[in-house]
């Protein structure tokens, strides 16, 4: 396994340590329960707002915790949804008069943890709201599933959200805006190579040197389907095919765009691919008025990329433009 | 064939919990092929709670002790597995409460009754690939060696024949619930992590039955 | 090859092409230079900056070109100095009357092609002076080599001169300021694994599943010497053993930490790697008063870390923390 | 043996370039043993340009050709090796101004003056472990050769083994200029990409020279 790990075991506790001391004015952190949380929160005057999810997917979530970005997060081990208790007590510690309002990535474990952990904190007399983030196209709605997975558009949610929230507005306000910013958003992301957990220590699955996995799962889960590798504008061309039927995006749209990167792939390919992308986009009569480019949702070590793309107007885009601080700084 | 209860739950989850840790890799593996390969971190991290903790369990009665047990497990393992496998421990507590006693019968019920909040919080029925589909089997299979009047050993002998037939099974079901069901028909080959688990627990405790009520049982 | 490419000899241009098109209002491209520069530049009452090198370190240098940063790059291809051509057109494209400043990483390649590209553009009149970055403790001094390298610290001279630049200051006391920066930086890098150049098409070096490099070079370059892999903590104190008695940096100090992701290392392992060596440089009597994580100077998609280590003063302080904007944006 | 230089000049040039950009993959891989793997790279593209403005080149005389070829070495070719060809174009050009005929004699000052351009912009020597130790031997080998009065195949296949020997001797050398150098002891072991050039293309020239100049040389 060729990755910096000291016990496997203790390799979130370790990263939440750092993020902690590289921001000693404006973070807490509480070891108990993988808490990162704002050092000024909770505030009487506003929501707070709270993530969960597995960790490996940094800088999600708990590197997006900041002014005007979420107040909490208490991700659970590798891949792995928090334990209830974490939710619970995050969100207890978390209370403010204004209520909490948890984002929850879509999938089994994480609702099943935030189930349980609103169920508790309601019964201790914290008032919770919740909204899911389910924007991967990759996954076709079905009663069988829990949904479509909450991937990489995710950020958009807690950026307009946060803004919001910064602005004092309501906790009924903030699941209006969550819930739109969340319908008008699409993702799909393909996967070049597998990750390595660190308490696996090996690839989780096997890509040929001349395959790669269509549609691939922020956890290693196999995607759509393994196809031959392609190069990097029909690769784009792929994802673009995916995501724009799908809400459906339109000629004469404003559109965000987002080229993310799953955490092995050089932030020089990612502006490769968002060069042809913005071409395509424009070639189809929409116009990129924001774009995203760099690691926002990875997938450890994973070498591939997503491609988000939003609908915009102009609450949106005032949320998405909205001064924010989070707990990675390039300065 | 009537036990003190205590001693056998407290047998029964001591084994588990020593299953769980002891399969950590292996169970890992299985939740790799299709799944996120957390399965086996997760059960292992969350038993070697119930370890740790061991001395310190309220031991007023079965029913309190799995409690105990099921607030360890709910509270600390993260997943899918925290929340179902706490539930399990929650519900069988709780056909579990005022008996200082049990038979064969009395663990169907508390099997029934774990199961019964399996299907609740996870919202999966028999079929859909989950660990139900080795449990469910696994406990009619207990019900029907009480009926034919089978001693303890040959009961837990039988039931574990019948999980690990069925977590096989799972290999040609496509997965309905969890994470694996992403993958529609690409999860049809591989058997479910979940299902294997129970029977390789079910395993450990057919292995282990004999020697520990040596004596006890009719 | 697992990269998203398409013609390797279009990576760089294609790259680039994605950083204007991300970047419409605020930065120029000429494609005939594999030119980026703000554009609002030159600015006739502030001395122009501009950086070569190779690509594939990206963010370096490219994407630092911004208000208190670069005022432009003109890369080269993959891990090769830029043509001389590039240089010259450049500087006579930037020149302002306050000047225009060359800051160059110090290698053979570079050098050659400054050299030579300020004695043309001087002949037609533009007033250059240079800076050389060389922060690389892997390598020692000596007759035969050029000299130490130029790395990761690299960012820290752009900054605190891009920052006096934007102030108006001189073309005399930029260099003052960039020497001084440099004198007072530190580096050293590992790798993991190799890097793979996409008009190679295979890795560079072959690292054993057990091995790792110390002090590799940023193209890939072989180190001080190949090991047995180490755990996380051990990694951090042999860099910190190579880098704090080097300038040496004291009991005292107030110093700024670095941990740089060398481009398929997550930012999670970063932080694993901060966290320790944070705490090792304060129980060693030093104070890390400012930080930095993530991703600055990269070698394409190796695996690994280099830790940069800056002494630092009020006036630097002061430089680092001034307000910058660069063409790679989160928000 | 007195030639046309203009014509000669031009196969040359035309060889060093076809030779480049053919072995682009080969020179790539010498760089990436103990360098940066850029070395074919930037050679190839280099003299791509050099056969794609082949038929704009002024061609007054030998020098002014030369000039123009060193002109687009040294603007578009990156890395060290633009600068360094670059300067060693441009010197051979300076040698061959005013000369409309050369012999071997020609040859051997024109390439003395390129590998003292090399030598004062890359600050390097003979036995630093880069291309002048296949280029300096080979250069004196053609002088040896004119004193022997070999024709012209001759003394370029004699400079051609020579180079191919001091490239393979290069092997023994620690590097002392380049990026190599970094790696201080650990260039031993490995021949020098440069200087295999330098004997690829001596090679190059050694097989083509006859069927070029057949009829034509003494
Ligand atoms: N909705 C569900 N209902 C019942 N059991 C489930 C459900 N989802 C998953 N499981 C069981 O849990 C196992 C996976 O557990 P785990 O790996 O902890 O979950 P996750 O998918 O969150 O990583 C599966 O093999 C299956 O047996
Ligand atoms: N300072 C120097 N003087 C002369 N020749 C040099 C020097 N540095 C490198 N070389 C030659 O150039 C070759 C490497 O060229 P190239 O790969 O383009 O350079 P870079 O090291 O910049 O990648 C070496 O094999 C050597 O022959
Ligand atoms: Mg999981
Ligand atoms: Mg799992
Ligand atoms: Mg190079
Ligand atoms: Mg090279």
């Amino acid at each position: 396994m060729k990755k910096f790990v000291n016990d496997p075991n203790q390799y979130v506790p370790e990263m939440l340590t750092g993020v902690a001391l590289a921001n000693p004015d404006t973070l807490r952190y509480v070891p108990e329960y993988n808490l990162i949380m704002r050092a000024d929160a909770p505030d009487d005057n506003k929501v707070s707002i709270i993530q969960g999810s597995g960790s490996g997917h940094e800088p999600a979530h708990v590197m997006s915790v900041g002014k005007g970005m979420l107040d909490a997060a208490c991700p659970g081990d590798v891949f792995s949804a928090p334990p209830m208790d974490y939710v619970l007590e995050t969100s207890k510690m978390l209370a403010s008069p204004k209520g909490v309002l948890h984002l929850i990535n879509n999938y089994t474990g994480d609702r099943m943890a935030f189930d349980m952990g609103k169920e508790m904190a309601e019964a201790e007399g914290v008032n919770i709201e919740t909204v899911l983030v389910d924007d991967d196209v990759a996954v076709s709605d079905s009663t069988y599933t829990v949904g479509r997975r909450g991937v990489a558009g995710n950020f958009f949610v807690i950026k307009v959200v946060g803004a919001a929230a910064e602005q004092g507005a309501d906790i009924d306000e903030l699941v209006r805006l969550g819930n739109k910013v969340n319908s008008v958003t699409r993702t799909m992301g393909m996967a070049l190579t597998s990750c390595t957990p660190p308490a696996k220590g090996s690839p989780l699955f096997d890509l040929g040197e001349d395959e790669m996995e269509m549609g691939v799962g922020i956890h290693g889960e196999p995607g759509r389907r393994r196809e031959k590798l392609h190069n990097a504008n029909e690769i784009v061309d792929e994802l673009l095919d995916a995501v724009v039927p799908d809400l459906p995006y339109k000629q004469g749209d404003d559109v965000a765009l987002m080229i993310n990167g799953l955490g092995g792939t050089p932030i020089s390919e990612l502006y490769l691919l968002y060069g042809h992308a913005h071409e395509q986009l424009e070639a189809r009569g929409m116009h990129v008025r924001r774009n995203y480019v760099g690691e926002y949702c990875t997938s450890l070590d994973m070498a591939g990329a997503s491609l988000t793309l939003v609908k915009l107007d102009d609450e949106i885009v005032n949320g998405l433009a909205a001064p924010a601080e989070t707990a990675i700084r390039t300065f | 064939m009537t036990e003190q209860l205590l001693p056998s739950v407290e047998f029964v989850v001591k084994t588990l919990a020593h299953t769980a840790i002891e399969n950590e890799k292996y169970f890992g593996d299985l939740d790799a092929v299709v799944g996120d390969g957390d399965f086996g971190y997760s059960l292992a991290r969350g038993f070697e709670l119930v370890e740790r903790d061991w001395d310190s369990f309220d031991r007023t009665d079965a029913s309190t002790f799995l409690k105990k047990v099921a607030v360890v497990i709910t509270s600390r393992i993260g997943g899918t597995s925290g929340p179902l496998w706490g539930t399990a421990f929650l519900r069988a507590a709780t056909v579990a409460a005022g008996k200082s006693e049990g038979d064969a019968g009395t663990a169907v019920a508390m099997l029934r009754a774990a199961i019964e909040g399996i299907e609740a919080r996870g919202n999966a029925s028999l079929g859909d690939k989950t660990l139900l589909d080795a449990l469910a089997p696994a406990t009619d299979e207990i019900a029907h060696q009480a009926e034919l009047g089978s001693d303890g050993p040959t009961t837990v002998r039988a039931a574990a024949g019948v999980a690990r037939e069925s977590a096989d099974e799972t290999a040609k079901l496509q997965a309905k619930r969890g994470r694996v069901a992403y993958t529609g028909e690409r999860s049809i080959g591989s058997v479910d992590p979940g299902a294997v688990g129970v029977a390789v627990m079910f395993e450990a405790l057919a292995d282990t039955w004999p020697a520990h009520f040596e004596g006890k049982t009719a």
